[in-house]
Order: structure tokens, then C-alpha cells, then sequence
């Protein structure tokens, strides 16, 4: 998704990032007003578990995008290393923030979740334990990155870093099966080209809903961020002058 | 009303697990925005005083 | 005349947000010598790591026998010798035992004679024997040096070499220069002390404020 | 090519026989926070004889971290490192002698130690040899992928806790198959499926994690 | 007097700040560390929830250790340590500010977080607020301990395994009433004794240990 | 003229088996320079350490003031500035830091601007916020001189004090020196290059083979 960028210029990039960061932060805004209604208003109370399921609606989409953005972060890096495009770096830096929160978001509301329904805030279960890893490697990768004082060469590190740890995104998705454990298995799989699912209709359609709105936000704000990242970088660069000193006077 | 916070008992899970991830979306969005507010600000003004020394050392 | 085996095309280096040079072009063909002047901190070293990969350059290419050293990096490092400020000698083990590992790193079969006679023609005959931390700064150079008549190695680049040579070593050296250009071979160096490295094709490059080339 | 690993390999052993001492201190390391688990948790035999695979394998991971932060520290240092990726070998190559020679300064006398510690712990005739085995198995993996914290981290303020923080998450894969072998074993079940998933990891590490170390070393020393 | 201690306490404090990756990656170290056990030892609730406290306990010894190797080496190597020896005030002293500093830097994030932890590991309610306690009377005397060890081994090649062996077997008597304490609780019987001991040992090492150290560091720096 | 300020008396060096030097005698009053001469290897940064306290001799004595200076350590310490092969900066933090805390530990009153003026007389003005590891070698030897013009030490034992410095530098160093010793100081330098050290009251002093002494 963010490919379409890849060749682009810092300089080109950097008002075209400001406006796509606007749209989809209201994109995403609006998903989640609808979501949370969706989640607390529309969907039924379920039959097994209680009103307490409805913690699902922000701790599957945190899950997913946890891992997911870490794949696009190895992405990004490993664009960088094979191009040398300074925007790849850039991107791949300023999704780990992200990332590493919602990795947290997962972790904590499924030890909420966990004490109603398992009777213990944790258990040293296959997928909490990597979900735990996976947030060691967030941390691993920023502290490593900020370790370093020459921005290039710490991008290119810690690149590397997420090029190594990717492997272990893999553990975490496939633990259920390779281990049989407390925590749920897939319930939504996607079988040619339809969606089937063990739950009810309109819980997977909020679960959508919610889910797209973590990735916009993610989109939105890793956008931002990757703008300030870029006039750090280039600060001494004719067009960020002209940039600046256009807004100030 | 309070019922329906009660969430049939598991009101405190729900609304603590809801609660953390909207304070931590907040704040994160909050940083991201002060932290390119200062940083134009503080490259403007480098950028400005830059300019400054430039046009007065040739006098 | 050859043609030329290295060839540096439009090379710019950037330090944290400092640009040292740009468009540097240059080519160098066997039995040369080039001289890089420039003051302190104009980025001399900063070249010659980048000729031999050990920095990564903003833009340009670098090239041996017309193709990227990139592409050809072994056998590019095969050809090349290269000598900066640090001295690259393990401290704790002997001058000896130092050079042996380079000579056999670098795949060329080196007998403990070839090793032995290097060692005396630098002059270190009587301290073969002690590790390298308690040879005085001069010595430890010496030692270094001595690779140069190991390794069969085509283009030597060689940061500052005479610093801290005694004036015998410094012509020692500079024989050993002219015999390695005189016969086919390639040197890039540095240097701020007032030496006559005088041989048949000799360039200068000055880097600094202005890159000036001639 | 094998001259080459050979040569890096016989230079890294002599100059670890300079200092012995720390050669022993890596072992004595391991030694000492094996035997601290007892006192913490209580003299309960079976308690004990539980624990044992993890507690000998957490302390194997903790003793190799610790000796990694010095894997490349010194040639880095002395400017050998800038010489060493300059030969004409693949860098790679290097870089396997280096975690070569460390694995058998460092590696190796945990293997040979860990029966000893096993038996304070209770184990037994087989479980003991499944011990050993996998850690025989595992340590060099634990050596390889440390390489590439250890070259990620050169040259850093606090790199010693810093490449704890990379290497620990990437070496648990290891410690859940060695550990999980042993007390298979204990109970009775085989532990082929463990010990063959092992050995792929480490196929795997030793094919790939002497190339990444390598371009984390040019990245470090530019 | 105290105002030295202060001033000494605020001068630790404003440069750990500086660099703030420090501080936190022994925390995450502490974590880490915690974390690997259930890994080795496998998910039986039961067993991780016996061998609790021992394991935090010896995971808090580690950590404490290795952030202790930088205690004094900064000083030392920029030459402000020799400057300190020339103040007039009573080196124990100076030392006694190093230590606090240090504490509060390494030691007190510990003890907040071990509560975290516990949870994890299935302790509950009473468990939780000993195993706080015993920490915050035992990381102290850790701190103190250690700082003996790191200005014996100052200056010293591969100082950061030596000085684990100089000190963890100072620290096995903290670790054997702190975790013996939490056990004690757990099972029901008064941790009072435990507790009681363990505050001697704090008044005997806060009495004792600055000066030790500060017999060392002359001993180092000469 | 003085009575003498600095004096060597039947001085011998042993490093490992080897004896350096011995039965070696001589005597510096204010305002003069000492160059030592000597090959690679020869001893000389062994007598600037001995005369620094840094290593300790075999036999003979040192004396400042016409008293031990082993009896006297705080005093001479004081007067004395060592600048050896080492730079003895810390990488990490910038070159006004480093000279800061070197002023700090002196004892001297330094203020801020002091040092930024001996920064800038050394031609580290545009590199101040840099963390002397990313300096050249040439800045980073600038940075360490740096300190001669901050500390008001009497006697300055420079060893090889010209190495890596470009011509304006050593220009520079050398009126650094001329001054230091107009104003009544006393240097003890060595150095292997061809440099005009010409100062009033200027003593050679060869080690070597033979050692000399005129
Ligand atoms: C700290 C504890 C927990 C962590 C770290 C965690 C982690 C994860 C992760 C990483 C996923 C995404 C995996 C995938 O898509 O296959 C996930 C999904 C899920 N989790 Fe959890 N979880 C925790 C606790 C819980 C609890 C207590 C429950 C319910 C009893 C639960 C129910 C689910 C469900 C239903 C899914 C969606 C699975 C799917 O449809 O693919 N989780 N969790
Ligand atoms: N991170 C950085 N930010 C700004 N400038 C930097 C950075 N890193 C290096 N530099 C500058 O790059 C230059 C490197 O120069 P280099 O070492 O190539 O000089 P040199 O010509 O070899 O000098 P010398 O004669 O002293 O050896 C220095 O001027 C240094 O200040
Ligand atoms: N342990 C030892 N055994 C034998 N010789 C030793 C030992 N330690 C030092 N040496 C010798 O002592 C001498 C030390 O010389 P020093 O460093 O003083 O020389 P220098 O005159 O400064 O030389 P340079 O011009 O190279 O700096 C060297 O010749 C060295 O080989
Ligand atoms: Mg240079
Ligand atoms: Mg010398």
C-alpha cells in the first residue's frame, strides 16, 4: 500500500504525505466512531462468553495490526537496504512507535480479557509468550536506532534488525497450530475469495470495521511522523529552506 | 445507564482495556503533532538566524 | 599509455551534514602514483576509504579494469592494500605472528622466511619476539609496513604513512614505493610532511574549499 | 576458502590463550547463576529436578551474551576489523572463523560442564545425555545469532545491555526446543521432534547469520 | 556532610538522564530475563508459581550486577574519579552518594516492576506486596555489595565477568532470606524473621560498605 | 642565567631485557626548549614518561625545584602538561567538553569563552558540537593541543606533538611554542620531522646507539 511511494523524493513526498495523513486520519476517525458504536450498541451479547467479548472489537485489530506492521516496517527496511532509497529508512522508523503500541494494546487487553475468561491475568501460553517477543523487538529496534547518533547508518542498523526479527512474526501467527494452547485459533479464515467465519454476521462486520480503522490511524500517523522525520533529515536541504521560510515570513 | 456500564459484571475489564488503548492513541497522536510543531519551529529559526549571519559578515 | 585501471566518477561524500566533495572524477593507470593534498579535516581520509569500501559515497562510482568495485568486491580486495591511522596490528600477539595472519588471509602462500626477511628489512630484526603493545609507536608502524612486501597487492593506499618514522624508515618507504610503482604497481597516499615521493607518473589532487585538480 | 576459516580460527584461539582468564570466567559465570537457582527457590528435590533444563539453559544464554559483547570489541578497537573486511575472503567467512573460535572458547565448556550441574539437580542417566546434546546443538546457534547483536551494537555507549536487549528475543526459539527436549525426555516422550527442529535452526543460522553479521559489521565500521 | 551526599546523589541522577536508554534497557533486561524461565521450563502453572520469587530474585541479582560494572568505569576512565579522591570530604561518603544514585537509577525500577511479574507468574495479593518488600530492603544491599566488587575490578580487562565473580556469592545470603521470605508467605507460615534479618543485613552493609569501597577505589586508582 | 628549574641526574630506563638508556644527565632552566633526538625505538618516549612520573627508572633521579619530585607529586603535577602519543580525549563527547573537564580537573578558573577561544585559535571553530570520534585525525590532535593554551602548567613534555597536523597547523604549534617558552616555560619535545624549532635557549639531546649529549 505504501509502495506506490517508493520512488518518490523526499522533497515530493513530504506535502503529498501531509495530505494523504489529513485524509485518512479522518477516514479513520469516522471508522471508529461507527466501529465503537457498532461494537457496544449493535453487536449481540454473546451466548458463551458474556458482554465481556466485546473487548475482541480493539484486542483482534491491535493483534493484527502488531504484526502486521511489523512486516511492513521489515519491508520498508529491506527496500531501503536493497535501493538505497532514504524514504524507505524513514518509512520503516516511523512505524515502530506505532507498532509497539499496538502490540501493548494486545498484550493488555488480552490479560484483561484473560482474567474473566481464563481465570489468570497471563498465562506462559505459545502466542502471548511471542506476542510478548514481538514487543521485545519493537523495543530492540527503537533503542537500537536512537543508540546510533549518525541518522543514516542507524537506519541501516537497525534495517537490519528488523530484517532478522521478521522471523519470528511467523512464530507468532502459526503458534496455535504448532502447539495446542489456551488461546483461541483463527475463527475468520478467508476460503477462495469469501470470508467464513465461526462467529455471527455482524460481530465479524464490526471486527472489519474496527480493523480498518486501526490501519488508517496507522497510516495517518505514521505520515506525520515520517514528516518530521524528513525535515530532520534534511535539514540543510534547499527545499526544506524554502519550505520553511516560506511558512515563517 | 449504569447497568449498561456494568457491562453484566465485566464493566471493568471492557472499559479498562477500551480506556488504555484510547488514552495511548491520544497521547501518541499529541506527540506526533508537537513533535513536528517544534520541529519547525526550532529549523525556522535556525534557518532565519542562518540567513541573518549571511547577510551581515560580507558588510 | 594503459588504460586506465581505476576510475572515479563523480564521487561526492557527505559526514553527518557535512559535504566534503563532489564530483570528483579521476583515473589512475598502473605504474602511478597520486598525491592527495589538503588540509586538516578536508576529507583525504574520508576518500580513501571510500576507494577501498570502506565508506559507503553519497553518489558516483568507483571502478577497477572499467568495471564496479561492488561488483568485483574480492577480487577488487585482492588487488588492494590498504593502510590508514589505525595501525591494524593485534596488540597481544608478536610482529610475526600479526603478519602471518595477513599474509594468509589474504591467500597468497607466504613462507616464514618471506615473513622473516620483511620484518629485517624494516629494521625489527631484534623484536620479533615481543607483542606489539610494547614496541614503541615507531616500530608498531614499521611493523604494519612490512605488509607492503608481503601481499602482492597491485594498488597500495596508504593513509599518512610516515607518521612516526624515524628519517631512515621514511626512505626505506619510499623506496619501497618507488620499486612497487616503478614496477606496474598503483599508489594512493596522503601525507602533510615534506617528502620527495618522486616517481615516473605522479598526480596531485588537492581537496579543501575549492577541489582543484591537475 | 577453508585455509582462510582455518587461519581466523587458530589467531582467535592464540590470542584467547593470551588472557586465559577469561576464557574461565564465561564458565564460572555459568557455573555460579546455576547454582544460585537452588538457593532462590528452596532444597525441594523434585521442584528442582523440574527446573533443570530451564534454568541450565537460561544460564547458558545469559553466559554467551555476556562473552559476546567482546566478539568484535577488541578488533574494532585496534582497527584489525577495518583490515579484516579489506582480505580478499568473504566477509562471511571471517566472521564464521570469529564465532567459530568463540563457540569453542565459550560454547563448548558449557557443554562439558552442564552434565556436572545436571547431576546437582538431580537428573539422570538419560536426560542428562539429552542435556548435553542439546546443548551441543543449540550453543553454537546461540553463538551465531549473538554475532549479529554483538556487530549491530560495536562502537555503542552501554553496548552491553543494549545487544542483551536484541539477541535475548531472537535466541528464544532455541531455548524452547533444547529446553523442551529435556523435559520431554524426562517424561518419557521422544524428543527426535525437538532435536530435528534444532538442528534445522541451526542449519538455518549458519547459513544466514554469518552473511548478516557481515553487513551489520560494514555498516558498524563506516 | 549531607550536603555532599546530595550534591554527589543529583550529579549521578542529571547524567544517567542523559542518557536515558540506559536506565531503561536494565529494566528490560530484568524483564527479559524473567520472562525466559517459563520459557525454559514450560507452562505448568504450579511449578512457574513455586519457583516465583527465587526466579525474580536471581533475575533481579543479574541485572543489578550488570548495570554495577559502569558504576565507577565513567569516572574512572575520563579522570574524575582521581578528582573525587581529592575532595575534602570523607570518600565513603562520595561513595555512599555513587551507590544511592545508582539505586535509585537501577535498583527502584526493579522493585516497581516486580509486582508486574508476579502476576505473571500467578502470585497474588499478599505474595506480591512481599516479594515488593523484600526487594526494596534487599536491592540496596545489592547495590552496596556490588559496589565493592566494581571498584576492586576497575580498570581491569573483561572487568564485567570478574566482577560477577566477586560478587554474586556476596549476594547469596540477600537472595536467600529475600526469596525465602516470599516462600515463607506464600505457605503460610510469618516471613517475620526473614525480614528481620534481612533489615540487619542492610543496617550491617550501608555501615560497612562505603568504606570498603572506598578502600578499593584508592587501591584502583593508585 | 637561573638556577636550573628541571634536573636529570644518572637517569637509566629498562624496558623487558633491553636497557634504553643510562647514566644519563641533564638540567633545564626557565625559557628553553629541549629536543630529543633518537631512531625508532631509541627511548625517547620512555625518558618524557620517566620525566612525567608515568613510568618509573631503573635508577637515577628527577628533580623540580632542586627537590624530588616523587616527594613532591601534587606540586609538579601542576607545572607539568604531558601531551603523548595518545590523544587522552574521550570520544564521546565534544572537543569543548573535553578540554573543559580537563580545565575543571586542573583547577584552573576557565571560563567558557577561554575555551572557545582556544578552539577557535586551533581551527575547531565550525566543529565544536561534533563528539571528537567523528573528528579527523589532524582535528582530533588539535583539539588535545588545545589544552596548551588553557592550563598554565610551566613545563609541557610534548611527545612527536607535529604528527598528523597540517602546515598551518604546525606553523601554528610552533609560534605556540615560541611563545610558551619567550614567556619563561620550558618544553621537552621530540619529533621525527623536519620542523624549525628555534627558540632562544634550544638543547639537543640524542639518544641511540651512542648516546650523546651536547
Ligand atoms: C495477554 C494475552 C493475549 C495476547 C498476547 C493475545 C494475542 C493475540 C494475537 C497476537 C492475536 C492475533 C493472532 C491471529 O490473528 O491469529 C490474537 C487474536 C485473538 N485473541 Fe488473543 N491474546 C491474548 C488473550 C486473549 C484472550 C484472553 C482471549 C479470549 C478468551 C483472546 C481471544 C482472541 C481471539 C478471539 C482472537 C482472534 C483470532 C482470530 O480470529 O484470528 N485473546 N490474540
Ligand atoms: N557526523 C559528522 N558531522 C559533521 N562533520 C563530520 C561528521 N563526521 C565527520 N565529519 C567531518 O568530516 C571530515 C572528515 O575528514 P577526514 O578524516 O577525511 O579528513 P582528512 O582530510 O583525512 O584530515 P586529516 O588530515 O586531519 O587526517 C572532518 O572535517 C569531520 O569534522
Ligand atoms: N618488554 C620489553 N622487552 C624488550 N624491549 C622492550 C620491552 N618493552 C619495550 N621495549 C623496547 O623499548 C623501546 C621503547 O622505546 P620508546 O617507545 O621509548 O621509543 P621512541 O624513541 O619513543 O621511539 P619512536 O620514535 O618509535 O616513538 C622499544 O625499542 C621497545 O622495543
Ligand atoms: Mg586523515
Ligand atoms: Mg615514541
Amino acid at each position: 500500500m505504501f509502495n506506490l511511494f517508493k520512488f518518490a523524493s523526499p522533497a515530493t513526498f513530504y506535502p503529498l504525505a501531509g495530505r494523504l495523513a489529513m485524509g485518512f486520519g479522518i477516514a479513520s476517525a469516522i471508522l471508529l466512531a461507527i466501529g465503537l458504536y457498532m461494537s457496544f450498541f449493535v453487536a449481540p451479547t454473546d451466548y458463551k462468553q458474556g458482554e465481556g467479548y466485546r473487548i475482541m472489537f480493539i484486542h483482534v485489530p491491535a493483534a493484527w495490526m502488531s504484526m502486521l506492521i511489523y512486516v511492513v516496517m521489515a519491508c520498508w527496511a529491506a527496500a531501503g537496504m536493497i535501493w538505497h532509497t532514504r524514504l524507505s529508512s524513514m518509512m520503516a522508523s516511523s512505524l515502530a512507535p506505532t507498532g509497539a503500541m499496538f502490540t501493548f494494546i494486545a498484550l493488555w487487553t488480552g490479560a484483561l480479557w484473560g482474567k474473566p475468561m481464563w481465570g489468570a491475568w497471563w498465562v506462559w501460553d505459545a502466542r502471548l509468550t511471542s506476542e510478548l517477543i514481538l514487543l521485545f523487538l519493537y523495543i530492540g529496534f527503537m533503542a537500537l536506532e536512537s543508540a546510533i547518533d549518525d541518522p543514516r547508518r542507524a537506519a541501516r542498523a537497525s534495517g537490519l534488525l528488523a530484517l532478522v526479527g521478521v522471523v519470528n512474526v511467523p512464530i507468532i501467527y502459526y503458534s496455535v497450530q504448532w502447539w495446542n494452547t489456551l488461546h483461541q485459533g483463527s475463527s475468520i479464515k478467508i476460503v477462495d475469495g469469501g470470508v467464513e467465519s465461526s462467529m455471527s454476521e455482524i460481530m465479524v462486520w464490526t471486527l472489519l470495521v474496527m480493523t480498518f480503522a486501526c490501519w488508517f490511524y496507522t497510516i495517518a500517523v505514521a505520515l506525520c511522523r515520517v514528516r518530521s522525520i524528513i525535515l530532520e533529515r534534511e535539514a540543510n536541504t534547499s527545499w526544506v529552506k524554502e519550505l520553511l521560510q516560506g511558512a515563517k515570513s | 445507564m449504569s447497568e449498561w456500564f456494568a457491562m453484566g459484571g465485566h464493566g471493568l475489564y471492557i472499559w479498562g482495556s477500551y480506556g488504555v488503548a484510547a488514552l495511548y492513541m491520544i497521547v501518541e497522536v499529541i506527540l506526533v503533532v508537537r513533535r513536528r510543531r517544534s520541529l519547525v519551529q526550532r529549523l525556522g529559526r535556525m534557518i532565519r538566524m542562518k540567513a541573518h549571519a549571511d547577510l551581515e559578515v560580507p558588510k | 599509455m594503459d588504460k586506465a585501471l581505476l576510475e572515479i566518477r563523480a564521487l561526492e561524500c557527505v559526514r553527518g551534514d557535512k559535504q566534503l566533495f563532489s564530483e570528483l572524477s579521476f583515473s589512475l593507470e598502473a605504474g602511478s602514483l597520486l598525491h592527495v593534498h589538503g588540509p586538516n579535516g578536508s576529507g583525504k581520509t574520508t576518500l580513501l576509504r571510500a576507494i577501498a569500501g570502506l565508506v559507503l559515497q553519497e553518489c558516483g562510482e568507483i571502478r577497477w579494469n572499467g568495471e564496479l568495485v561492488t561488483q568485483q568486491q574480492d577480487e577488487f580486495n585482492r588487488e588492494l592494500l590498504y593502510l590508514g591511522h589505525h595501525y591494524g596490528l593485534k596488540f597481544e600477539l608478536t610482529g610475526y605472528e600479526n603478519l602471518k595472519v595477513f599474509a594468509n588471509l589474504s591467500g597468497s602462500e607466504t613462507s616464514e622466511h618471506e615473513v622473516e626477511a620483511a620484518l629485517t628489512r624494516f629494521g625489527l630484526a631484534h623484536c620479533v619476539e615481543l607483542p606489539v603493545k610494547v614496541l614503541s609507536q615507531g616500530q608498531k608502524r614499521r611493523v604494519a609496513l612490512a605488509r607492503l612486501l608481503l601481499q602482492p597487492s597491485k594498488l597500495w593506499i596508504l593513509d599518512e604513512p610516515f607518521v612516526a618514522l624515524d628519517v631512515a624508515a621514511v626512505e626505506l618507504l619510499l623506496e619501497v614505493i618507488r620499486t612497487h610503482v616503478a614496477s606496474g604497481g598503483m599508489v594512493i597516499l596522503t601525507t602533510h610532511q615534506e617528502v620527495a615521493v618522486e616517481v615516473g607518473s605522479l598526480q596531485h589532487l588537492h581537496l579543501g574549499s575549492s577541489v582543484r585538480q591537475h | 576458502m577453508l585455509a582462510a576459516l582455518r587461519c581466523m580460527v587458530i589467531r582467535d584461539l592464540t590470542l584467547a590463550m593470551r588472557h586465559r582468564s577469561d576464557v574461565l570466567t564465561t564458565v564460572f559465570f555459568f557455573i555460579i547463576v546455576v547454582s544460585l537457582f537452588p538457593l532462590g527457590v528452596g532444597p525441594d528435590a523434585q521442584l528442582l529436578k523440574e527446573m533443570a533444563a530451564g534454568v541450565v539453559w537460561v544460564a547458558a544464554l545469559l553466559a554467551s551474551m555476556l562473552s559476546l559483547t567482546r566478539l568484535f570489541a577488541d578488533d574494532f578497537n585496534d582497527g584489525t576489523l577495518e583490515q579484516l573486511l579489506l582480505v580478499p575472503q568473504p566477509l562471511a567467512l571471517i566472521v564464521l572463523g570469529k564465532v567459530l573460535a568463540h563457540w569453542i572458547i565459550s560454547g563448548l565448556p558449557l557443554v562439558l560442564m552442564s552434565p556436572l550441574l545436571g547431576l546437582q539437580f538431580g537428573l539422570e542417566g538419560d536426560e542428562l545425555i539429552m542435556l548435553m546434546v542439546t546443548l551441543l546443538i543449540g550453543t553454537p546457534v546461540l553463538s551465531l545469532l549473538g554475532a549479529i547483536g554483538a556487530a549491530l551494537t560495536l562502537g555503542l555507549r552501554g553496548g552491553g545491555v543494549l545487544v542483551s536487549l536484541l539477541v535475548l528475543p531472537l535466541y528464544i526459539p532455541v531455548l524452547i526446543f533444547g529446553a523442551g527436549a529435556v523435559t520431554a525426555s524426562a517424561a518419557g516422550m521422544g524428543a527426535d521432534g525437538h532435536l530435528s527442529l534444532m538442528g534445522a535452526i541451526l542449519l538455518l543460522a549458519l547459513a544466514l547469520a554469518p552473511w548478516a553479521s557481515a553487513a551489520a559489521l560494514r555498516i558498524s565500521v563506516e
